[in-house]
C-alpha cells in the first residue's frame, strides 16, 4: 500500500465514522434541536473526508474542483437548512 | 463488496418502500417515500444506468418531496386527515391481487426477453449515424424518438388535467398560495443564493446530456427546482396562467419535435431527421425540451389556479 | 481571479454596480469550469450558462449597498473549516459519550449584519460550528440554540460574529478592497 | 484493493444512515422524520461519491451534484408547512416562539 492508498484509507475511516456518529446523536439526543446539531455537523464533516479521499483515488485537478463544489453545495444547503428546520420545530405543532 | 452493497440496498429498498405503504402516520409515510428515492438512485448507479439514476435524484429525492408534502398540507387543511374507520377488507384483497397480477405480467414480461441484453448491441452500431456520445440519449432521441415525443404529450396532458381541476372563478388566474414576502429571512436569501447555482448546474447537465449521462429531463427537473424554490421563498409569485407566453413555453418542446417530424414528412420520411443533420436537430428539440419540461413539472407542482 | 480584484481595487469607486456584475460572472464561471472539468468546447453553453445566472442572480439579488469583502471572506474560510471540522469532532464526541454530555439551552446573539442574505450566512455558519445552532432572527438578534449554553459559547459566538461581519461591514469604506454584494 | 475498500465504505456510510430510518419511524415531531430524509439525502451523496471513485466513472458524481443541491429541497417544502396553506415564512411568526 502506497503513502496516498493509506491517507485515502484512513480519510474513508474517518468519512463512515463521523457518518456514523451523525446516526447516534440523531437517535440517542434529547431533543429535537440537539438532535439537528448531530445532523448538521456530524454529517458534512463525513463527506468532507469521502469527499477528499475520493479525490485522492482519482488524482485529477478537475475532478477534485467538481467534488470541492459538491461539497460546498451540501455545506451551503445544509447550514441553510438546519437554520430553517430549527425555526419550524419551535412551534409546538411540529414537535409534536 | 459490491454484492454485500447491493444486498443491503435491496433490502434497505424494500423496508423503506413498505413503511411507506404500512406507515400508520401519513407525514413518516412521505419522508419513507423520499428516502426510497433517494435509494433507488442509488441502485439505479449500481446498475450501470447513471441516466435514470440522474432523473431518479433529481425527481424522486427532489422534487416528489415538495409535491407530497404540498398535497400533505392540502388533506390537513381540509379538514381531512388520517382516516378514522379502517378500509374494508375486500378493498385490500383486491388492491393486493390487482398488485400481485401487475408484478406476475412484468415478471413474465422481464423473463421472457429474448437473450440476455436485448437490443443493447444494436444501439452502439448504429450510434454513430447519430453523432451522440451518450446511447441513452440516442434511444430516446433517434430509435425510438416516437416513445419521448408521446411521453412530453403525456407530460402536457397531465397538466392539462391538474388546470381542469380550476373553480371557473379563477381560471386562468395564478396558482399556490399567496407566499408572505419577508425580504431578508433565511429562506428569502436562500430562494436569492441558490438558484442561480441551479440554473448553471441545468445547462450543465443539458450539455453533458449529448455524450455523457445527463440531458432534457434532468436539467428540466432541475430547473423547474429552481422555479419553486423562487416561488416558496417568496421571491417572484407564480405566473398567471392565461398567459400567452407561458403557454407558448409549455408546449414549445412537443411543438419543435412534432415539427420536426412533420418536416421529415414533406421530405419523403415522416418522423425522421435528415440525413446527416440529426445531432443538430436532435440538440434543437432537447433546449426546447427542456424548457417545456421545467415550466410543465414547476406547474404540476403549483396546481390549479387558487387565486384571481 | 487575481486581475479582477487589482482592478476592483482601483474602480471600487467608479463602478459599484459593474464590479458586482463582473465579480458574480466570475465566480459563476468557476462553477462552470469546475462542473465541465475545463472542457474547452463547453464555453458556448458555458457563456449561455454565465450570462442567464448572472442575470438571475442580480433579478434575485439586486447589486445594492452590501459591501462585502470578498478577499476577507477567503481569507476567513480556513479558519472556518478547522473550527468546523472541531464543530463535528464536538458533536460526535457528545453523541457517543455514554452519558450523553449536553446541556441545550437558548442565547440570543446581537448582531451588527442587517443585511439579509449576510445574516443568513452568518446562521449557516453559526450552524456548522460546535455547539451552536442558528433557528433564524427575531427582535432580539439570532436565535441560537447551544448544546452546551456556557458562557464560554457566548464568548465564542460574538468573536464568530465579530469576524464576519468585517467581512460584510455596511459602513466600510468603498476604497480598501472593494464592494461587492 | 482501493475498489473493494470504497465499496466497504460505500456499504458502511449506507448502513450508517440507514440506522436514521428508527427516528423516521418514531418521531416524535414531524421535523425528526424530515431530519431523517435529509440525513438519508446527504448520506445518499456520499454513497454517489464512492461508487464513483470505487468505478472511477466520473459521471456518477453529477448524481452526487444534484443530490446535494436538492437534498434541502423537501425541508424547505416541510418549513412551508407551518402555517396552514402553506403561504407562511418560518421566521415570520415570532409570536408563537417556543
Amino acid at each position: 500500500m502506497s503513502v496516498v492508498e493509506l491517507i485515502t484509507a484512513a480519510l474513508l475511516a474517518i468519512g463512515v465514522f463521523f457518518y456514523f456518529a451523525g446516526t447516534v446523536g440523531i437517535l440517542r439526543f434529547p431533543d429535537v434541536h440537539s438532535r439537528l446539531h448531530a445532523l448538521t455537523k456530524a454529517d458534512n464533516l463525513g463527506l468532507m473526508a469521502i469527499v477528499i479521499a475520493a479525490g485522492l483515488h482519482f488524482g485529477d485537478g478537475w475532478i477534485a474542483g467538481k467534488l470541492a463544489l459538491i461539497w460546498l453545495l451540501a455545506l451551503f444547503a445544509a447550514g441553510m437548512a438546519a437554520q430553517l428546520v430549527a425555526r419550524a420545530a419551535l412551534s409546538p405543532e411540529h414537535n409534536a | 463488496m459490491s454484492l454485500a452493497f447491493d444486498l443491503a440496498l435491496c433490502i434497505l429498498i424494500l423496508g423503506a418502500a413498505a413503511l411507506a405503504v404500512f406507515g400508520r402516520d401519513l407525514f413518516g409515510s412521505i419522508v419513507f417515500f423520499i428516502v426510497y428515492g433517494v435509494l433507488i438512485a442509488l441502485a439505479w448507479i449500481t446498475l450501470g444506468a447513471v441516466d435514470v439514476s440522474l432523473a431518479e435524484a433529481a425527481i424522486g429525492a427532489g422534487v416528489t418531496g415538495v409535491l407530497l408534502i404540498g398535497a400533505w398540507q392540502g388533506i390537513r387543511d381540509g379538514g381531512g386527515g388520517e382516516p378514522e374507520a379502517p378500509t374494508p377488507w375486500p378493498l385490500h384483497l383486491a388492491a393486493g391481487g390487482a398488485a400481485a397480477a401487475l408484478c406476475g405480467v412484468i415478471s413474465f414480461a422481464v423473463l421472457s426477453l429474448p437473450g440476455h441484453d436485448g437490443l443493447a448491441g444494436e444501439v452502439p452500431e448504429n450510434q454513430g449515424a447519430l453523432e451522440l456520445g451518450n446511447p441513452v440519449t440516442g434511444v430516446l432521441l433517434g430509435f425510438r424518438a416516437y416513445d419521448t415525443l408521446l411521453e412530453t404529450l403525456v407530460l402536457t396532458a397531465a397538466l392539462a388535467a391538474v388546470w381542469s381541476l380550476t373553480p371557473s372563478q379563477f381560471w386562468g388566474g395564478i396558482p399556490g398560495p399567496n407566499h408572505v414576502k419577508p425580504p431578508d429571512g433565511v429562506l428569502a436569501s436562500f430562494g436569492r443564493m441558490l438558484p442561480p447555482r441551479g440554473l448553471i448546474v441545468a445547462v450543465y447537465l443539458v450539455w453533458a446530456g449529448a455524450d455523457a449521462p445527463g440531458g432534457a429531463f434532468q436539467a428540466g427537473t432541475v430547473l423547474a427546482a429552481v422555479w419553486i424554490l423562487i416561488v416558496l421563498a417568496g421571491l417572484r409569485d407564480e405566473p398567471r396562467l392565461s398567459r400567452l407566453p407561458l403557454r407558448a413555453l409549455i408546449i414549445l418542446g412537443p411543438l419543435v419535435f412534432l415539427g420536426v417530424g412533420l418536416i421529415g414528412m414533406l421530405l419523403g420520411a415522416p418522423l425522421s431527421y435528415p440525413e446527416g443533420q440529426a445531432k443538430p436537430v436532435i440538440l434543437v428539440i432537447e433546449y426546447a425540451l427542456t424548457l417545456s419540461i421545467a415550466a410543465t413539472l414547476a406547474l404540476l407542482i403549483a396546481g390549479p389556479a387558487r387565486r384571481r | 481571479m487575481a486581475g479582477g480584484r487589482l482592478k476592483l481595487k482601483q474602480q471600487a469607486v467608479f463602478h459599484p454596480v459593474f464590479l458586482t456584475v463582473l465579480k458574480r460572472a466570475v465566480l459563476m464561471a468557476l462553477v462552470w469550469l469546475a462542473l465541465t472539468g475545463g472542457d474547452a468546447q463547453a464555453w458556448v453553453y458555458g457563456a449561455v450558462a454565465v450570462v442567464c445566472a448572472t442575470a438571475l442572480s442580480l433579478i434575485l439579488l439586486p447589486a445594492g449597498p452590501r459591501p462585502a469583502r470578498v478577499l476577507r471572506l477567503f481569507a476567513l474560510f480556513p479558519g472556518f473549516l478547522m473550527r468546523s471540522i472541531v464543530g463535528g469532532v464536538d458533536v460526535a464526541w457528545r453523541a457517543l459519550h455514554p452519558r450523553l454530555p449536553v446541556s441545550p439551552g437558548w442565547v440570543s446573539q446581537k448582531t451588527s449584519m442587517r443585511d439579509g442574505p449576510a445574516r443568513s450566512l452568518f446562521g449557516a455558519e453559526t450552524s456548522l460550528l460546535p455547539g451552536t445552532l442558528s433557528a433564524g432572527c427575531d427582535e432580539a438578534g439570532l436565535k441560537i440554540h447551544c448544546l452546551d449554553a456556557s458562557e464560554r459559547t457566548q464568548t465564542r459566538l460574538a468573536a464568530e460574529e465579530k469576524r464576519l461581519a468585517r467581512a460584510f461591514s455596511e459602513d466600510g469604506d468603498a476604497n480598501e478592497e472593494g464592494r461587492v454584494s | 484493493m482501493m475498489e473493494e475498500l470504497f465499496m466497504l465504505a460505500a456499504l458502511c456510510v449506507l448502513l450508517s444512515v440507514a440506522g436514521a430510518l428508527y427516528r423516521a419511524w418514531r418521531g416524535p415531531g414531524r421535523a425528526d422524520r424530515m431530519m431523517s430524509a435529509q440525513l438519508i439525502g446527504s448520506g445518499g451523496g456520499g454513497v454517489a461519491v464512492l461508487i464513483a471513485a470505487a468505478r472511477r466513472e466520473p459521471a456518477i458524481l453529477d448524481v452526487a451534484l444534484v443530490l446535494a443541491l436538492l437534498a434541502a429541497f423537501a425541508a424547505i417544502a416541510f418549513v412551508k408547512t407551518i402555517t396552514r396553506d402553506g403561504a407562511g415564512d418560518p421566521e415570520a411568526d415570532t409570536e408563537d416562539g417556543r
